[in-house]
């Protein structure tokens, strides 16, 4: 194997001889660049392959021949060596992509390259401080000199900053070591110890000022306005050059140098660390210009892996891990990021949107957020998951907090950015593919799936990517290319077989979920039929939320149930932001998510450190107060998928805007995701108290009032779609009722909700869908009459409110049925009630639906309008049939559930005896009731059919207005505003203070972030003053702490 | 000796922190860059002191009289260009 | 004297901190990263000076036999030579910018290239 | 007003810090491990006489060839910044042609500053001094032949050439090092020699000499850059 130094000694002799190359020749000098990029990448590749593959020792390198301290060594281990090989590998690439600059500046802009890559090498292998320095300058400078290579004017005063700057730095960094070297007698980070820090007088400050002053290479808060600025005026291959090999290498050092301090500097390298990332992330909001958002970023990960170096007292033998996932995952991202930034010609983050129409490069831009947020199959995923399981171990939680709280409010500019990316309009300019620059973002791409795949092979538990929905799922990538009605078939196909093959696996209660996923979900699929063309990006998004529900429901401990819960959230995101007018919606969406997703995630973490039993059992031991934090955080987190109001807000848009075939996804049964999360939460801990209070009455209360608010904003919806949206809500709570009455009615009653709300939400949502696909419009009084139109749909619509209203026949009765039965035999009454009037508002927003929609007048511009297509009214039709036979004999799927609920709630079952069905307080008879009902109702029909056979038709003349045409001519509508005495009497409850209380803190957090970052003034001075009051605070915290 | 030194040393280390105070609130260019300079002939002059010739020469060569003669370069380049 | 030098090389770090912090003109802030240079090298050598020791090199009134016992820490004097070179080459390349940035607005006033902020 | 007083308060926390470094320090009253073992070995193992520069070149060659880089990158980088959208009128610049005693002087002091920078540079090791102010003392030869003639063609090929081949030969030298002696710029790859004499202390004079006319070449290169008479 090839010595380490020579990837510097190669990289020094190409510079040096570059100089010998004549002006003209600067293919040939480019060519030599590129040779000694590649050739030092090799080395370093060579070092790890060994220590990887052969499990090689760490080699030392002596210089001069004499033994360190004497002389100046060099170490090659495992972390220096992928390191090293990061660093030139982005070197390379970034060369690549640079090549239109090299080449027109020359060989000393080649040559000051190398030298950057070299020295960022330098960094990370040298074992001696001054040594650092050195490298440390060499970078400085070279900084400064790449600046040049940018076409944008301000770049130069951006590297004069800079150099201010350093100059103020390298002060203290020297007076740092030359202390540092009095107090120890060495200058070699193997040889300095702590105790020689500790003993010698002013040997804590010596080492003080060298660690302040390598941090503030970190670009620490708020000692950082010169570094954004190089990255946003920095060509970009440079600025991912620089965001990814400088902040390997420094924080490599400062590893090296926490190494020296001993533990007591940790706590000052987490609390730097944590206020960058969050400080970062909150100035980061409100930028528009996507470069300086990808170095507000940049600082922020920074930050976040400076806060992780300083947890490495607890993460043990993670340590490597969690930090070089997530140094892995910036690397790949910020260089993909600020590499593609170069393809677009626009700086606004809209002009993003640029990239559409060009799908590995979107596909690309999705990887690369995904990596930077942590998602799974990511190492970012793997790191957080060990990162908070080791801080909530340890007792940290404000820590493991703080860091959630600004990984949340960076997913939300980075969503909201990939929301513009693939929603807004597409400006005129095109992208322009410079090959090399596509190869370098492609390299990126390929380094991104490689470390997921790298990572999961390194996980304790097990690989993400080795899961069989998930590869499924991906392999539509692949597919995409083919027409959708081919993807349709091979997505069916998929599902169904796997449920062939898995549903023996399923207990009752999974099973009930697995149907509804993975049949339920292809009856979906059919109505995708009626889409035309390719279809892109849909199959990928739909079948990563199906696979991530596959996984869910099959998950049995904390690692695979919160990777499956991350992957539906992402599927689901990208599945809900294809609506036409989704995409504020999609983000509000992500951000609820990600935020109960958090939540889950330190529940899981402070069980899982409890105990290392699978999921259902670890919760169920747990004890104190530990379970009553795990129980409210995990509820919380769950009640947020449902749409528990409070943080329902996502919900009504999310569903309403999707498409037509998704609506019904979403609604249908990624809402029963939560459920399904509440019901083994509930199952495994019962009743929970959480300092005197019993949350599950809470959740009682909660569910109360999403019900009758759920659906007393659903009554004065005009959007048909809105309104079964935000009945959804009201469904949810009726749900959410049940469970929190913790007996076995309730029980029953929720899981007879997850089935019937499948299938009439499903149904009403195709329905509504297609109606509005067939008049351009969801808003209600612009419909009317259409039951002649559209039969179908009509039919449909019918069953499908019979059957949510819960009157007889159909099983919605049944629902209500046992609901009654449920609530008789519990004791809380004010929800009770509550709960139970929200049956008839539920059915004042269900009248509209036909009343409105169906019957009435026909308008004018609707004359000519057909019934919805046959794919669309296919599933519909199949509902009808499956409401009708569920309606009959309830007992198909609930009986089973009824014995298997025995074993948690073994009081209060029911009995089940033929074709009736009884309670203690009574019984149902599923089959006499329809007898009865349709007897009952023909011959009502009949009688009606009778007095009306010699009716005549009365033709439309229909005067609207006599004189005056009215400002807005719907208001005239018998239709429009409907319930509007209503709306005087219960307004207030439908105000939107949840809504304004959510919109508050955006808008303080984007004040917050709006005022803090004029902070950064451009000018250098302040510049320094930042860096020096940094100093001096630190110390102060330092010498006062 | 020592004394002598000492005193030496004293003088010196005023000298410097004067001409530093000229160098930075001077209002004259040339005067600031001269003084600047000055100061850095001044601290070879005590690293002889010190016992570091190395050193002294270094700062009397590169320290006060290469910088030096690079500011006066660019101050006369921007001379030049300002009658553009 | 190791004091003094030190407490002298200090002064002047903070006095040419002042000025680079606080004068506009771009010109007179490197002047006064020079005079903190200075400043720096001076702290660095005063830490490797020992009273009544002679210059680190042999020769006939400091034979190598005696050499520990006679010359002071050369450490920091191979460093500050470093830290000397490293100093002007920083200080030539702000220069040029400054040049740069002069060229560009006919200005030296610090507070007109401030395009890039927030 | 404001920024100054706030240089002002946050200086004196600086201030206060420095005050701490200064009062806790108390000067060693031996030499420490690291420095004792030079004091010890330079003589017997590199035969250097000026130890300071057994531990430039030597002990600590890795700094050096890093330092003699960072001349190198600043050279590089002020020709890249003043190269960039260089005008063309700059021949059309008055230029007052240096005095008549100027340019004769120069034409006869320059060879000899030169000359003078390589005696310091080769008896580095020797006494006082080395490549770098060597390398400095060239330079300011070639300063005064600037300042005789502005306009003069100065040849950047020249030094360019100097510069790369110098320092593709150090480079080289610590390479072999690896091969023929103990270690990446390892100066044993020729003999000791007897302390004191000119061609003595390994490689030292060698490397030495290689800094001195790169280092020469490097500032040549800056001080021609930035007083304009570059070739246009």
């Amino acid at each position: 194997m090839v010595s380490a130094i020579v990837i510097i000694a190669a990289a020094l002799a190409a510079e040096f001889m570059l100089g010998l190359f004549n002006e003209r020749w600067r293919a040939a000098a480019y060519g030599v660049t590129l040779f000694a990029l590649g050739f030092m990448a090799f080395i370093s590749a060579e070092w790890v392959w060994a220590f990887a593959v052969y499990d090689a020792q760490p080699a030392e390198i002596f210089t001069a021949g004499v033994q360190p301290p004497f002389a100046i060594n060099l170490r090659m281990g495992f972390p220096e060596a992928a390191l090293t090989l990061l660093i030139n590998l982005t070197g390379l690439f970034s060369a690549l992509y640079l090549r239109r600059a090299l080449l027109e500046k020359g060989r000393a802009a080649m040559a000051v390259l190398l030298v950057f890559v070299m020295a960022q090498n330098g960094i990370v292998l040298t074992r001696d401080i001054f040594n650092l320095f050195v490298f440390f300058e060499l970078a400085v400078i070279a900084t400064g000199g790449l600046m040049l290579l940018s076409e944008d004017e301000r770049a130069v005063a951006a590297g004069f900053k800079y150099l201010i700057v350093s100059q103020v730095i390298s002060a203290f960094l020297l007076i740092g070591i030359i202390f540092s070297y009095h107090a120890t007698g060495v200058l070699n980070f193997d040889l300095m110890r702590p105790e020689h820090f500790a003993a010698a007088q002013g040997g804590a400050i010596a080492f003080f000022l060298m660690f302040i002053a390598v941090v503030a290479e970190l670009k620490p808060f708020p000692a950082n306005g010169w570094a954004l600025d190089i990255y946003e005026s920095a060509h970009p291959a440079f600025a991912g050059l620089f965001s990814v090999a400088s902040a390997a290498a420094t924080l490599y050092a400062v590893d090296k140098l926490l190494v020296l301090g001993g533990p007591a500097w940790l706590p000052v390298a987490t609390g730097i660390g944590v206020v960058t990332f969050i400080a970062a992330n909150l100035l980061a909001l409100p930028q528009r210009n996507d470069r300086r958002l990808l170095g507000y970023s940049s600082v922020a990960q920074i930050g976040l892996i400076l806060a992780v170096l300083g947890q490495r007292d607890i993460l043990g033998d993670h340590y490597f891990f969690v930090a070089g996932g997530l140094i892995a995952a910036h690397a790949a991202a910020k260089a993909g990021l600020y590499w593609l930034s170069g393809l677009v010609a626009s700086r606004d983050i809209i002009g993003w949107s640029t990239l559409r129409g060009h799908p590995v490069l979107i596909f690309a831009f999705v990887s690369f957020i995904a990596l930077l947020t942590g998602l799974p199959p990511f190492p970012g995923f793997y790191a957080k998951w060990e990162l908070a399981v080791a801080l909530a171990g340890s007792g940290r939680y404000i820590l493991l907090a703080l860091i959630l709280i600004g990984a949340l409010i960076e997913a939300g500019y980075l969503f909201r950015w990939l929301g513009y990316a693939l929603k807004r309009d597409k400006p005129s300019e095109e992208i322009s593919c410079d090959p090399s620059a596509v190869t370098a973002i492609i390299a990126a791409l390929a380094a991104g799936w490689a470390f997921a795949y790298l990572w999961g092979d390194l996980s304790a538990h097990g690989n993400i990517l080795h899961a069989v929905p998930l590869l499924f799922a991906l392999s539509f990538l692949l597919l995409d290319w083919l027409p959708a009605w081919v993807k349709n078939t091979v997505a069916i196909v998929g599902m169904v077989g796997y449920f062939i093959l898995n549903y023996t696996d399923y207990d009752p209660l999974r099973l009930i979920f697995a149907v509804i996923i993975l049949i339920g979900g292809p009856v979906i699929l059919l109505a995708s039929y009626d889409a035309h063309g390719r279809r892109i990006g849909f199959y990928p998004s739909a079948m990563l939320m199906y696979a991530g529900l596959t996984q869910l429901i099959g998950a049995t401990d904390f690692f695979s149930f919160f990777v499956a819960w991350e992957l539906l959230t992402v599927g689901s995101y990208f599945l809900i932001l294809r609506g036409k007018h989704s995409e504020p919606h999609a983000l509000s969406y992500i951000i609820f998510s990600l935020g109960g997703a958090f939540l889950i995630l330190t529940g899981f973490a402070l069980a899982a450190t409890v105990s290392p039993l699978p999921m259902f059992e670890a919760l169920q031991h747990l004890t104190g107060e530990t379970a009553g934090w795990v129980f409210l955080l995990l509820a919380v987190g769950f009640m947020t998928k449902t749409a528990a109001i409070g943080l329902h807000i996502w919900l009504p848009g999310a569903h309403a805007e999707a498409e037509t075939d998704v609506s019904p996804m979403v609604s249908g049964i990624l809402l029963k995701a939560g459920l399904y999360g509440l019901m083994v939460l509930m199952l495994a801990m019962g009743k929970q108290r959480f300092y005197g209070i019993d949350i599950v009455h809470v959740m009682l209360w909660v569910g109360a009032l999403s019900a009758l608010l759920g659906n007393l904003m659903a009554i004065f919806e005009e959007d048909a779609k809105r309104l079964l949206a935000y009945s959804s809500i009201g469904q949810m709570g009726y749900a959410l009722f049940g469970l929190a009455l913790m007996n076995h009615l309730g029980w029953v009653m929720a899981l007879m909700f997850v089935i019937n709300h499948y299938i009439y939400k499903s149904m009403l949502f195709l329905s509504a869908g297609g109606v509005a696909k067939r008049t351009g419009t969801r808003l209600m009084y612009k419909m009317g009459g259409l039951i002649t139109l559209m039969p179908l749909s009509f039919i449909a619509v019918l069953i499908g409110i019979i059957a949510v209203s819960g009157v007889p026949p159909l099983s919605g009765f049944g629902g209500r049925w046992i609901f009654y039965n449920a609530i008789l035999s519990a004791e809380h009454r004010l929800p009770m009630v509550i709960t139970f009037f929200s049956g008839p508002i539920a059915f004042l927003y269900l009248f509209r639906l036909i009343h409105t929609v169906f019957l009435g007048q026909l308008k004018d511009e609707n004359r000519r309008i057909k019934e919805a297509p046959f794919w669309v009214i296919l599933p519909q039709m199949l509902y009808v049939g499956l409401l009708m036979a569920f309606a009959i004999v309830p007992g198909l799927a609930l009986r089973r559930v009824d014995t298997y609920l025995n074993q948690f709630f073994p009081e209060g079952g029911l009995n089940w005896e033929g074709i009736t069905i009884t309670s203690q307080f009574g019984y149902w008879s599923p089959v006499s009731i329809m007898i009865i009902v349709c007897a009952i109702f023909g011959s009502l029909f009949a009688w009606l059919m009778f007095i009306n056979r010699r009716a005549q038709k009365v033709k439309q003349f229909n005067i609207v207005f006599a004189a005056e045409r009215p400002y807005r001519p719907e208001t005239t509508h018998f239709a429009w505003n409907f319930f509007a005495p209503y709306r005087k009497a219960l307004g207030f409850l439908v105000q939107p203070f949840v809504t304004r209380f959510w919109e508050t803190i955006a808008d303080i957090l984007h004040t917050a972030g709006d005022i803090g970052r004029r902070l950064y003034t451009g000018n250098p001075q302040t510049y320094a003053l930042h860096f020096l009051a940094f100093v001096v605070i630190v110390y102060f915290f330092w010498t006062g702490g | 000796m020592s004394v002598l030194f000492l005193a030496l040393t004293v003088l010196l280390a005023v000298a410097m922190i004067g001409a530093a105070f000229v160098a930075i609130l001077g209002k004259s260019m040339p005067i600031a860059i001269l003084a600047a300079g000055l100061v850095s002939l001044l601290a070879s002059v005590l690293f002889l002191l010190l016992a570091s010739p190395d050193v002294a020469m270094t700062e009397a060569a590169i320290g006060s009289g290469l910088t030096t003669f690079l500011f006066f370069f660019i101050l006369g380049r921007m001379r030049g260009g300002e009658h553009d | 004297m190791a004091h003094l030098a030190m407490a002298t090389g200090f002064i002047l770090i903070l006095i040419g901190f002042y000025g680079a912090l606080t004068n506009r003109n771009i010109l007179r802030m490197i002047v006064a990263f020079t005079v903190a240079d200075s400043g720096v090298n001076l702290v660095l050598v005063a830490v490797g000076y020992m009273r009544g020791r002679t210059a680190p090199i042999l020769d006939n009134t400091v034979p190598a036999a005696e050499a520990a016992a006679r010359i002071i820490d050369p450490v920091p004097q191979a460093l500050v030579l470093t830290a000397i070179v490293i100093g002007v080459g920083v200080t030539a390349l702000m220069l040029a910018y400054s040049y740069k940035l002069y060229e560009k607005k006919r200005t030296l006033d610090i507070t007109k290239h401030t395009e890039l902020k927030w | 007003m404001i920024r100054k007083f706030a240089a002002l308060l946050i200086l004196a926390g600086i201030a206060a810090l420095f005050m701490e470094l200064l009062f806790t320090y108390q000067p060693d009253p031996e030499l420490n491990t690291t420095a004792r073992y030079y004091a010890d070995r330079t003589a017997a193992d590199i035969g250097a006489a000026n130890i300071v520069t057994a531990i430039v070149v030597t002990y600590r060659g890795l700094d050096t060839l890093g330092e003699v880089t960072v001349l190198f990158l600043a050279a590089a980088i002020v020709g890249l910044v003043l190269a960039q959208g260089r005008r063309k009128t700059a021949k059309e610049r008055a230029v007052t042609p240096a005095g008549e005693l100027l340019a004769t002087g120069s034409l006869f002091l320059a060879p000899l500053i030169m000359l003078l920078g390589v005696y310091v540079f080769v008896n580095g090791h020797l006494t006082p001094g080395g490549g770098f102010q060597g390398g400095a003392i060239i330079a300011s030869g070639m300063l005064l032949m600037l300042l005789a003639d502005p306009l003069k063609h100065f040849s950047h090929r020249l030094i360019a050439m100097v510069e790369a081949l110098s320092g593709m030969i150090y480079v080289a030298i610590g390479l072999l090092g690896i091969a023929l002696a103990g270690g990446f710029l390892d100066s044993h790859i020729l003999p000791n020699g007897e302390l004191g004499a000119l061609f003595s202390a390994g490689a030292i004079p060698l490397i030495y000499a290689l800094i001195g006319l790169k280092v020469g070449a490097e500032f040549s290169a800056i001080l021609a850059d930035l007083s304009g008479t570059e070739e246009l």
